[in-house]
């Protein structure tokens, strides 16, 4: 099976196989010597050439990280089957794009309204929890498409605040 | 002794209170908010009653609430931890109008130490060194001046009902004392309902050192030791240790009996903690006291032996103090780090949230001590405290590294954490010399080198792992009952069901 | 210092040992047979490596291949931990000629200390206190009649090599000496293929309590307090604590120098048990020495505030011991429980299997050294030793205290194990007193009251329960992700793809 | 909803149902001030007027137990819907019994042959595990229809291993 990874926005490719409880691994057409196996939920214990590591995966919302050790890497993953009929990751960046909570909270103040012109990293929303207040910021330049939030409303991790379009 | 303890408190200092209960036979009585059903206080009492609206003043602060749940139940006793209702005088007094023994000093005592004012005049009084300054609040601008200008700059303006940082300015020349006086006593108006606004000589770089104290009621006092506080944020100590690395034999002795000093003029009984400002010099002068148990005060059970929440229930049930200063040993090293729900790459904003993934250090010198589970959702509503990691060794050097190992075996996944925080730390050359103040915390965030370990070869790795979660998931039909599944063969990837729900993510970030 | 070490073990103590390279910055190399691939040892060690089939013999057993890993991975020394290796003479020899350290005794100590006949021999010349008996093994039937005539019956029969009670008879009466003597010569040839057997005279209702000790390489030996080890079934130990009910520090002191004396017959370096018989009378009697770290080596942890294995690990790589007799303190109380994988309702069958649920605890005083986890299979192939939890306490009451508390928050699902045996035991009134002997646990399963909390209003709390969790799994369909998931609202059940599963499960019980 | 429950081996008619995050519970015709909630997998946390209880959940491939503190209580469960169209217990037990593997292990005897006369409670199999041997007996009176266990065969926790007729 053939992955394409990315790790803190670098590609990789991955062919995996397995048979007989052995890996066959190459990365970016590199072999590589190694043993995995699920030791508990969400937690791989990997052999490298002998190199052991625990590997943790941690999912939220709104996204995927992988810990190696005490460090963590943001992981995306698509298999071929799920590209095939995709459009490429390019021409989302285009499109509107989500103002997502990160962490659930309560909407203190709305920034902007719909239709203002908003740049990338502008605070769009104001979310509050364990009494500090938390702005969340345009993802991207544009125009603010949609504003879903509301003051005085709770909001979970991974809601949609807003689309910038 | 009690039968039946009520805990007017929430997260990992309730499961503390919960579990000196049921080991001194006594039922424990947990109190909750609508949020805090599913917390873990409520799992581990014996009784628990629900008190309202996660708002604590609904709940947790709410006076007669709570004593009506502890009449209800028939509590002989309430604990109130740390926080929340613990230094509240009223609340002490409300107890023991209602028959309910409170497990604390008296209202009386509080009162003393709760105006920082009076505190100073009680402590003049009784010969207990101070910070040279005011011990009444200013009249005017001018005698603000007249007492500066006496101690010299510069100096410091606090709120006599202070607390967490509010209503105290620093100044450093006369042209800017006006100013600030004026913007203390209006902070302390709006913050505690009192303009009330003192004077003293700031301290450069201090360290903050405590000295806990315990008083039977038969008049009885004695110290346990010191603990470093210094390495703070906000006014909010983050990690602390005992023994300090500075305080030797004598000078603890010193510390202690002024400690014990403070206590006797205040009548106090119960657990407390005098706290001291330390100059470079190692002069040392009396802070305030804390009239509660700490949240630090796991790292003084670990180098003395003793229990202090057990000890606290067995004064305020009437014994006397199982031992004297003398039976008192001081061994080893402790040191705490504070688990908050906080990012400490994005300024420390809370993260509260569910934990999708927990696991937990233990073995060899470590102490764990938790409000929180795999699958719980960490509430938006309190203080983000969610676990005290304490390292015991057989010296500091040791303490620390066995912090080290047990925070890479710590993982809490879903929410953001500051144990990476606590890496950066215990690394640092200073912190490892013991070169500490108040001001370390904020000097390592600013300047200090972030700790990087991020490497092509981690990337690798994870780009690996990426697909062998998903290959595990996708591939396995096969249920893993037994004990072949240790192999790593076919059998030892998880079932089929929550293959499902993996996958069902995985594709979910597609 | 070593850089690498390599860890000839499995289970909670290769854990242990990988714990203590890490905080000595030594990189920690383990192996693994067959079914200890997802084992955690290898899960927190730096590197592991493959060495076989299941079968210990051609795994962990297996000296060449563990050999051939250290020089493979280029690892300096070899901790052997307890049981496999760790007393094999033969490879500690093997380790010195491969140029590699072995931590532990040199092979000659080991071998003294092997066979029981030439131990008594040496410490007969030492004046070390026997139990009266032969230091040879006996030549015939009328020198075995000769000399039990002379001890006085009753006697017992040993195995010069002997160890788990192979080899052995008690013996009450002449008339029996003949028949039991053939017998375990022959039980002696079969188990260990040396027939030597030695009589002694039979300590009725002995104590086990064992001294430990430490040895430098540069002639210093120190002891570290006792144990007391009477609470065992088939001579294997179940529960451990120190101090020994029964020893003052007077007696302390003798035993202890005894135990130096031992070692230093024995030319003993690195950690090192020397273990008694105590009669009635509080006198005791040299039994034999282990050379190697005993699995309950963490109750002299943490009533001395030492670290057993930093200090192995520092002896041999060649550091004089850091202290001295007189800088040892003991304080407080410590006891440890052996939880094992076997069904204490079923004759102590073991049970190995999948464990599907597991809670642990943790808090004041308690420390848990573990070699499992939730969704680990224990493998069939190997002791069943799953962790060990110990309990630190100012005095030996609250230690129980604490033990009770823990062993209640501790929760194993999906095999059986040995927890509700130790409820048992530390309410036991016997125990409590101090009361014990090596025959006491099997008085206590066979006459003892069984701890039987089983009443109707626990019935009628599972029969709802059952109909909760049906309940919950058949009817939420929410996911669960945000924060109201702590109410008591709807949104508080598990989410969909888990509800699948638990409601598979239930369907398939009916 | 009406539930069966039977609690080591005594029934109860359990009819529970919630509304707005109230339970309403009776046990056996009489009323139950009951509260709950679940906290982790297989572990809820119950709240009976004002007591509370963690009671943990452990299902093995053979059979479903609850933990109320630290007693084990076996529990089997049965639904209305389950029991439309469904035989009676009674006349299970009169049928086919199957001879199952309460542990993993290895079989090292076989101690009863097909068409053999079989009591209940006599041995019918030996497994090893961990160094100790494990006789598994007939669950009733009757005729060892099928072994379907081979001397050296390893099993899991829940194999059948025999079945008597």
């Amino acid at each position: 099976m053939i992955y394409e990874v990315t790790i803190d926005g670098k590609n990789y490719r991955l062919d995996l196989s397995r048979a007989d409880g052995r890996w066959q691994c190459r990365l970016d057409g590199r072999e590589v010597d190694m043993d995995a196996v699920l030791t508990r939920r969400d937690v791989l214990s990997v052999l490298i050439a002998g190199k052991a590591y625990e590997i943790k995966r941690e999912i939220t919302p709104t996204d995927m990280h992988l810990w190696v050790g005490s460090v963590r890497y943001a992981a995306e993953l698509r298999d071929p089957r799920s590209l095939r009929g995709r459009k490429g990751a390019d021409a989302d960046a285009k499109g509107p794009k989500k103002v997502v909570a990160p962490m659930p909270g309560k909407v203190v103040r709305v920034l902007a309204r719909e239709k203002d012109e908003v740049e990338a990293g502008q605070g769009v929303v104001v979310v509050e929890a364990m009494k500090m207040q938390n702005e969340i910021k345009s993802p991207k330049k544009g125009v603010m498409q949609k504003m879903l939030a509301t003051e005085g409303a709770n909001v979970n991790a991974g809601d949609v605040l807003a689309i910038v379009e | 002794m009690f039968k039946k303890i009520l805990i007017a408190n929430r997260g990992e200092i309730a499961v503390r209170v919960v579990r000196a209960c049921r080991e001194l036979g006594i039922t424990a009585v947990a109190v909750y908010s609508d949020v805090d059903r599913a917390s873990l206080h409520v799992r581990k009492a014996d009784e628990a009653y629900h008190i309202g609206p996660p708002a604590a003043s609904e709940s947790y602060l709410n006076v007669p609430k709570i004593l009506d749940v502890a009449r209800r139940s028939g509590a002989d006793a309430i604990h109130p931890g740390y926080g929340f209702l613990s230094e509240n005088s009223k609340f002490a007094q409300a107890c023991v109008d209602a028959g309910i023994k409170f497990i604390g000093p008296t209202a009386a005592s509080m009162e003393m130490m709760g105006s920082k004012t009076r505190a100073r005049q009680e402590m003049e009084k009784a010969g207990v060194p101070l910070v040279p300054g005011t011990s009444r609040g200013l009249e005017s601008a001018q005698e603000a001046e007249r007492v500066a200008a006496k101690i010299g700059y510069p100096v410091m303006l606090k709120a006599a009902a202070g607390g967490g940082g509010k209503g105290m300015r620093l100044v450093h020349t006369p042209g800017d004392l006006r100013a600030a006086l004026e913007a203390a006593q209006s902070e302390a108006q709006r913050s505690f309902g009192d303009s009330e606004v003192y004077v003293e000589k700031a301290i450069v770089n201090p360290r903050h050192i405590e000295v806990q104290v315990l008083a039977d009621e038969h008049g009885n006092t004695v110290y346990l030791g010191e603990r470093e506080c210094s390495i703070q944020r906000r006014h909010q100590k983050v990690l602390e240790e005992s023994p300090s690395p500075i305080v030797d034999p004598e000078m603890r002795r010193r510390m202690g009996e002024i400690a014990v000093r403070v206590a006797k003029a205040a009548h106090y009984t119960n657990a407390g903690t005098v706290e001291f400002l330390v100059d470079q010099e190692k002069n040392f002068y009396f802070l305030e006291m804390n009239t509660r148990l700490q949240v630090e005060h796991p790292v003084t059970e670990l180098i003395t032996g003793l229990d202090l929440v057990h000890l606290q229930i067995r004064i305020a049930a009437g014994e006397k103090l199982p031992f004297t200063q003398d039976d008192i040993s001081i061994r080893g090293h402790a040191m705490e780090c504070r688990i908050y729900a906080e990012d400490p790459d994005n300024n420390f904003f809370p993260s509260p949230g569910k934990i999708t993934l927990l696991l937990t250090p233990s073995g060899p010198g470590i102490r764990r001590d938790s409000g929180m589970y795999e699958g719980w959702t960490v509430p938006i509503d309190y203080d983000p405290l969610l676990a005290k990691l304490i390292g015991y060794g057989t010296d500091r050097q040791q303490a620390i590294a066995r912090l080290i190992r047990a925070l890479n075996e710590y993982f809490v996944g879903g929410i953001k954490t500051n144990i990476s925080l606590f890496r950066q730390i215990l690394r640092d050359p200073d912190f490892q010399a013991g070169k500490l103040d108040t001001g370390y915390l904020d000097r390592l965030l600013s300047h200090g080198p972030k700790l990087d370990l991020r490497d092509s070869g981690g990337a690798e790795l994870a780009a690996i792992a990426a697909g062998v979660f998903a290959q595990l998931e996708a591939a396995s039909a096969v249920p893993n009952n037994g004990f072949s599944g240790n192999g790593s063969g076919p059998k030892s990837a998880p079932d089929k069901a929550s293959n499902w729900k993996r996958t069902a993510r995985v594709e979910g970030l597609r």
